[in-house]
């Protein structure tokens, strides 16, 4: 691996991200899933960073995973981001920033169609007027929220109290880097570092202490795929595809995962015990899997918020082996308490795979 | 004439007695041998074939003719007929006027077999009277007919082209030992008898060499060194023999009357093909008859050469040789021995292909070609064109625009794809699955109710011929049928008069005798000239199905060769009448190819 | 284990790298023709056999070279020598032979197994 | 004093128009930005289809300079039209003024980094058909020795219109040919691939070399564009594309991959059409008046082409399209003094 060849590539694949004044959308599927990773990311550009971040509960479902599955048309879905954008005019705001990849693919995706056929936006705006009265101006800048970490990544790792790094060997951590489909293989321009080496989620690493690993089937999708997931006789085919990314990453003993995107971090996840529950196969140590983090998830470790408070307990491989790596201090016995805590049911183990 | 040795017996009789001794009790082993291989049937139908008078009458005089006289080779080369049979003939008479002389004059000593071979050591000349003149003219006549023929082979072998031969065969040690020795039997008969010719009588060669001898080397012991070399040669052919080529001399006797009880080949080397293997007198022909011989690197795939490896169980090269020969039969058609040198190489390939590992066949798929509409009319024709014929579709087209011209009532067979006809699978030693495909196309023509099967290639003809055994269907290649018709004035034909050299396919003439139709048909449409050489002796093109291993790239210099064969008198058209051949040619032919239907297609009498 | 409904589906990739050809080698000494093909498919479009069946010479070759043979030496079943492959091969190959040879070499690999 | 002709481009269309224009009577300034004459061709090692050593051409060429001003390690400044003339400035500060310019700018090798899944620049055992060449050239000891499984990626920037060049760079197949059969006899035990998506075997004796290839040097074809290529812990590469002939898709693990880059107009191309306000084409080539009958002539008055200026093309065409322009300039410059 020559090192100087990706920096050219990543010097050439650079784009503008405003430093603040940003209207933040959340992702349908990180809110139920990964709650505390959009707070987290709040939280950080709020209260850490000092950055004026404006959220609307009017604001819906971009529509993509409809789209992505056929189930509604192109016309609908672009009337459905219309209206999104014209909450972010009303409220005053040009910098879009968005939670999910689907969306931020579906905006560039739209926003490129309305620039090639300025008749379709035309069309559009009609049909958002007719459908609520609402005019729009399309974003200054669209950044994707992984964007905004990317580009403040450096300011984290100042206030940063734990880094990505071995406490006992002193060594970084190596760090598997998934960057969810849409952010740049549709648009390789509109990413950090291009699609087929992007630096979104390795600045960060490298930031924050880590090694970025390069395994072969880095490119591939975490096989979530919409459809392939959606319908369960597709299932299988959902599963094969994650389990060769699995496959192909386990000689290099990488320490996590970090993700930037809805799906991937949810199927890593997820898989790794439908993988351990067929097959009897795990890729952590000592029979855990390899946890897998949203970055909010990781700059939270890195600024030294509670585990617990970052939702960590709700994946489903274990983080403490990652936990321990780090030297971040957690409370075995406080993982399963609700708010105030509240103790909740401790939940069933699977077989194959260690949980804690 | 009297006794001169009372005890009948010296020495120097025993390297003969030991030779002979030894060869015919070799021999007859063979021959139990070569019985007992035979299968029950075979066996009865050879042994019926002794007592039938017409076979008994047809051996005696084919192995007069093919072993003493040497006829087939007199057709072809006068000085080796000369040869072969000078030597042959002369040898057998000087053992018949032995035996004559021992019966007329000492009948009592004919058991011992060194007798009448040593008769002239043993007798003693009474000049009181001539009787015995007569045969000592006979046997110093014979004998100088022998030595003419020596004389010959000697030059023979070692300057092989004056006697017409442009490659001879690479003798081996032994086959070294019988000739020279052969060589040596009769100039020291001469010497020997010349010695003894003063007492025992002798004629014009005998009687000068006497004079010779006496007046340098009088010394009676030389006598006896001159006999004991005689017999020393003769003991040292007599052993040698049934392991060199000499063996065929023997071995023909019995594979004469084999052949005429029309025993087939069904092994490689047991029964009926052990004894064409011993009659092998290794004699080259088939080196020069090889179309693979334009290249030199293919002279030791004669079949000379598969005859001495099967002989020598060497099973490397006989495969090699069986799998590269285009089975065009030429070697065969003029072999002395009537050696059937493609079914040696087809029961080769046959039995290496059981042996082998092999992808078992699967025809499964045939039983889903439709039936032909079945037709009940008289004389109904059907066409089968074969699978070369759709790469060579002006065959078939040919074929058809003629038939029409004719009224002939014709059904095509193929038109929606060929079942091959089983011949290439044949070819390949895979005789099951061939059997498979002929069931089912015997099936379809059966079926169809046609009278006349009319085939345009001659691949398949052959097959068809061979091996289909249809009944109630006259099968025809369409040189015969064209030729029909126009005999029979339903087909008519202008003479174009261009110059035209026909080419005869190997399947069929060589393989079906099939020569004379295809002339008298294009003769009526143009001008025939003759090639270098044709029927039986014509070369193969180079594109047989028969050759399994033979390069693409090895193939174009018999091609070549069996174009410049053809166009030596400058014809204007050469004419074939196999799919294969039209193609073959045309890659390289300078002068047009055409196919036979072609030429009868473009001369039709429309008027 | 847990029956999910659903589970791994093995890959269609052709690992190449994993592929030993040594039967192919073998075929090679046998016939060197079986190197020449230039996959323009004469013969597979002139078969007599493939008038009636999937039989697929080209098909056959190729897939011998990544190892995959078993998936077409059954066509091989289906082919009656005839010799038309031959005769339209651009390049020369000696077609029956091959097809003899792999039965041959491959036939024989089987039987090992 | 004879009359001045300007080359620009000292690669094998320069050289040897200049020297087929002294021949002629005039005194060629032959222009090369490189330190040395004889553009790709004096990195090359050995030509296709024969394998004939490059300098045994271009040694004897530079070898008869006599009578050729040249300057190395100059470029074009400036050229302007005065009257029927035109005035070439170059950056060493000389100028000429001449009635006819020989535009010989030749090509540049398709930047193979720009193909970013293929890992060039980035992988270690990925390099590009011109470091095969002056590694070959080179006669050095080989940089990997475990190299068992080799890979040749044909059209690399060649027919992709996503790298910005539809058109085919003609030499790149039988190129890769040959360099296969090359890297097979420095490496016998290995295997070498060629992954293609059509082969081009347009010239003599380049399908011997093709049937030569297969049957001797046993190299395997697969028709199949490489889609990516990464790397496994050990630097070694994994290779992906389909097998489009099986119709499966297949992955290679290789020692060592060589990019066949294309193909693509010299980066002076543009700057120097606008400087004597000439058309390029749509591949970037420049265009001249007619592609069949007049290769070498352009739609201004004295400017003319040769050799790959105009698209890709093998040396032979490239030599005599020099000696084919020579003629046209001096037929040119013969008119215009009646």
């Amino acid at each position: 691996m020559i090192y100087q060849g990706k920096q050219k590539i990543w010097s050439e694949y650079q784009k503008e991200i405003p430093t603040d004044h940003w209207f933040y959308v959340r992702s349908c599927i990180r809110q139920t899933f990964f709650p505390a990773s959009e707070k987290m990311f709040l939280e950080i550009l709020r209260n850490r960073l000092g950055k004026d971040v404006y959220e609307t509960p009017s604001h819906t479902t971009c529509g993509g995973i409809a789209y992505h599955s056929e189930a509604i048309p192109q016309e609908t879905v672009m009337t459905i981001i219309a209206r999104q954008f014209a909450l972010m005019t009303e409220a005053g705001y040009e910098n879009y920033v968005c939670s999910c990849i689907t969306s931020f693919g579906l905006y560039t995706e739209v926003m490129e169609d309305w620039r090639e056929f300025p008749e379709l936006e035309a069309k559009i705006r009609e049909n958002l007027w007719k459908a609520t009265k609402r005019e729009f101006k399309t974003p200054k800048y669209l950044a994707h929220a992984s964007d905004l970490v990317y580009k403040f990544r450096n300011e984290i790792a100042e206030q940063a109290k734990f880094r990505l790094v071995n406490r006992e060997t002193g060594r970084p951590l190596r760090v598997v880097e998934h960057i969810g489909c849409h952010y740049a293989k549709m648009f390789p321009s509109k990413g950090v570092g291009g699609a087929e080496y992007p630096y979104v989620l390795a600045g960060m690493v490298e930031s924050w202490g880590g090694e970025v690993v390069d395994y072969p089937e880095r490119r591939h999708c975490c096989g979530f795929g919409f459809r392939q997931y959606l319908v369960k006789a597709n299932r299988g085919y959902s599963l094969s595809n994650t389990h060769k990314k699995f496959e192909s990453m386990e000689p290099f003993k990488p320490d996590m995962i970090i993700t930037n995107c809805p799906g991937c971090p949810y199927f890593l996840d997820r898989w790794q015990y439908v993988i351990a529950e067929q097959t009897g196969k795990t890729y952590g140590e000592n029979g855990y899997g390899i946890p897998v983090f949203t970055y909010e998830e990781v700059a939270g470790l890195v600024l030294g918020y509670d585990p617990w408070d970052l939702g960590l307990q709700t994946h489903q491989v274990a983080v403490e082996p990652l936990l321990d790596k780090m030297g971040v201090p957690y409370k075995p016995e406080d993982k399963y308490k609700g708010l105030n805590g509240k103790r909740l049911q401790r939940p069933e183990f699977p077989m194959n795979i260690k949980c804690c | 004439m009297k006794e001169r040795i009372l005890a009948a017996y010296d020495p120097f009789v025993l390297p003969f007695v030991f030779g002979m001794t030894f060869v015919l009790a070799y021999c007859l082993i063979a021959l139990v041998k070569v019985l007992i291989q035979l299968n029950a049937a075979d066996r009865r139908k050879f042994a019926l074939s002794l007592i039938t008078p017409t076979t008994i009458f047809k051996n005696i005089r084919d192995i007069f003719c093919d072993c003493l006289f040497h006829v087939k080779l007199w057709k072809r080369n006068k000085v080796l007929g000369y040869m072969h049979s000078s030597i042959a003939f002369g040898w057998f008479m000087i053992i018949v006027i032995g035996h004559i002389e021992t019966i007329l004059y000492i009948p009592e000593r004919l058991h011992k077999m060194y007798y009448p071979i040593f008769f002239r050591y043993f007798m003693e000349e009474q000049n009181t009277t001539l009787q015995g003149s007569f045969f000592f003219f006979l046997m110093d006549f014979f004998l100088l007919v022998i030595l003419s023929g020596i004389a010959i082979a000697i030059v023979k072998r070692f300057r092989s082209r004056i006697v017409g031969m442009r490659r001879t065969t690479k003798l081996t040690l032994t086959d070294r030992i019988g000739l020279y020795s052969l060589w040596a039997i009769f100039p020291l008969r001469w010497i020997a008898e010349g010695f003894t010719a003063g007492v025992a009588g002798g004629s014009f060669m005998t009687v000068p060499i006497n004079w010779l001898l006496h007046n340098f080397m009088s010394k009676p012991e030389n006598i006896t060194v001159a006999w004991w070399l005689y017999s020393i040669a003769l003991g040292t052919f007599l052993t040698v023999l049934p392991f060199t080529r000499y063996m065929h001399i023997p071995a023909e006797i019995l594979l004469v009357p084999m052949r005429n009880a029309g025993l087939p080949v069904r092994h490689t080397r047991k029964g009926f093909s052990l004894a064409m293997l011993y009659s092998c007198p290794s004699c080259g022909v088939c080196i020069d008859a090889c179309p693979m011989g334009v290249q030199k690197k293919n002279v030791k795939d004669a079949t000379v050469y598969m005859v001495r490896n099967l002989k020598r169980r060497n099973r490397k090269r006989s495969l090699e040789i069986a799998e590269k020969c285009l089975m065009c039969g030429k070697c065969a058609a003029l072999c002395q021995v009537q050696m059937d040198a493609c079914g040696l190489r087809l029961a080769y390939r046959t039995s290496q292909e059981r042996k082998q590992n092999r992808i078992p066949a699967d025809f499964g798929y045939l039983n889903a070609v439709a039936p032909l509409p079945r037709t009940e009319t008289e004389g109904k024709v059907l066409y089968y064109a074969g699978c070369m014929s759709s790469l060579t579709p002006v065959i078939s087209r040919s074929v058809q625009q003629v038939l029409r011209h004719a009224g002939v009532e014709f059904e095509l067979m193929d038109k929606d794809g060929s079942i091959c006809c089983g011949r290439p699978l044949m070819l390949a030693g895979r005789q099951d699955e061939a059997r498979a495909l002929i069931e089912k196309n015997r099936k379809l023509i059966e079926e169809s109710g046609a009278r006349i099967l009319l085939v345009s290639c001659a691949i398949c003809y052959r097959i068809f011929k061979e091996h289909y055994d249809l009944i109630g269907v006259e099968v025809m290649h369409y040189t015969e049928y064209f030729n029909r018709l126009l005999q029979e004035g339903r087909l008519k034909v202008k003479n174009s008069h261009q110059t035209l050299v026909y080419h005869d396919p190997c399947d069929l003439g060589r393989g079906c005798g099939i020569y004379d139709a295809p002339r008298t048909a294009l003769r009526a449409v143009g001008q025939l000239v003759p090639a270098l050489k044709e029927r039986e002796e014509s070369i193969c093109c180079g594109g047989s199905v028969g050759s399994l291993t033979l390069r693409y790239e090895d193939r174009e210099p018999i091609t070549r060769g069996a174009l410049d064969n053809l166009t030596a008198n400058n014809p204007e058209q050469i004419v074939t009448a196999c799919p294969l051949c039209l193609k073959t040619f045309g890659r390289y032919a300078t002068v047009p190819v055409a196919d036979f239907a072609q030429i009868l297609a473009e001369n039709l009498d429309n008027d | 284990m847990i029956d999910f409904g659903y589970g791994l589906t093995p890959s269609s990739t052709l690992k190449i790298e994993d592929v030993r050809l040594p039967a192919f080698g073998e075929l090679l000494r046998r016939e060197p023709d079986a190197a020449k093909c230039i996959a323009c498919g004469s013969c597979a479009a002139s078969c007599s056999a493939g008038v009636f069946t999937e039989m697929n010479l080209r098909r056959v070759i190729l897939s011998l070279q990544r190892g995959r043979e078993k998936e077409t030496l059954p066509l091989l079943r289906h082919c009656m020598l005839c010799g038309k492959c031959q005769l339209v091969c651009p390049r020369g190959v000696n077609t029956r032979h091959l097809i003899l040879s792999i039965g041959k070499v491959y036939q024989l690999e089987e039987d090992k197994r | 004093m004879s009359q001045n002709v300007v080359v620009i481009g000292g690669g094998p269309a320069g050289i040897e128009a200049s020297r087929k224009l002294r021949d002629l009577g005039y005194t060629p300034i032959l222009i090369e930005k490189e330190p040395v004459l004889g553009g790709h061709l004096a990195r090359w090692d050995r030509l296709f289809p024969d394998g004939v050593d490059a300098s045994t051409f271009l040694d004897p060429m530079i070898a008869d300079l006599d009578g050729i001003k040249y300057f190395t390690d100059t470029e074009v400044a400036s050229i302007n039209r005065l009257k029927d003339t035109w005035v070439v400035k170059l950056s060493n500060g000389l100028s000429a003024q001449v009635r006819a310019i020989l535009l010989t700018t030749g090509f540049d090798l398709f930047k193979a980094e720009k193909k970013e899944e293929y890992g060039y620049g980035i992988y270690e055992r990925v390099i590009t058909n011109a470091d095969l060449e002056a590694w070959f050239k080179s006669g050095a000891a080989p940089q990997f020795d475990d190299v068992k499984v080799i890979g040749f990626v044909h059209c690399v920037g060649s027919r992709d219109e996503k790298a910005g060049n539809r058109q085919c760079s003609k030499v790149c197949c039988v190129t890769a040919v040959k360099q296969a059969c090359e890297i097979k006899e420095k490496f016998p035990d290995a295997t070498v691939y060629c992954f293609y998506m059509d082969l081009r075997m347009f010239g003599r004796k380049y399908e011997d070399l093709y049937l030569k290839a297969q049957k001797e040097y046993g190299i395997r074809f697969v028709r199949g564009r490489v889609s990516e290529v990464s790397e496994d812990l050990d630097g070694h590469l994994f290779v992906k594309a389909e097998d489009t002939l099986f119709g499966k898709p297949m992955k290679l693990k290789a020692d060592l991959l060589v990019l066949m880059s294309g193909m693509t107009p010299a980066a002076s191309t543009q700057q120097l059409a606008r400087m004597v306000n000439i058309q390029t084409g749509d591949d970037g080539f420049f265009l001249p008046k007619s592609l069949i009958v007049s290769p070498f002539t352009s739609s201004r008055e004295g400017i003319f082409f040769a050799g790959a200026a105009t698209g890709p093309k093998t040396l032979p065409e490239t030599l005599s399209e020099a000696s084919a322009a020579a003629l046209a300039i001096d037929h040119y410059l013969k008119t215009l003094q009646r």
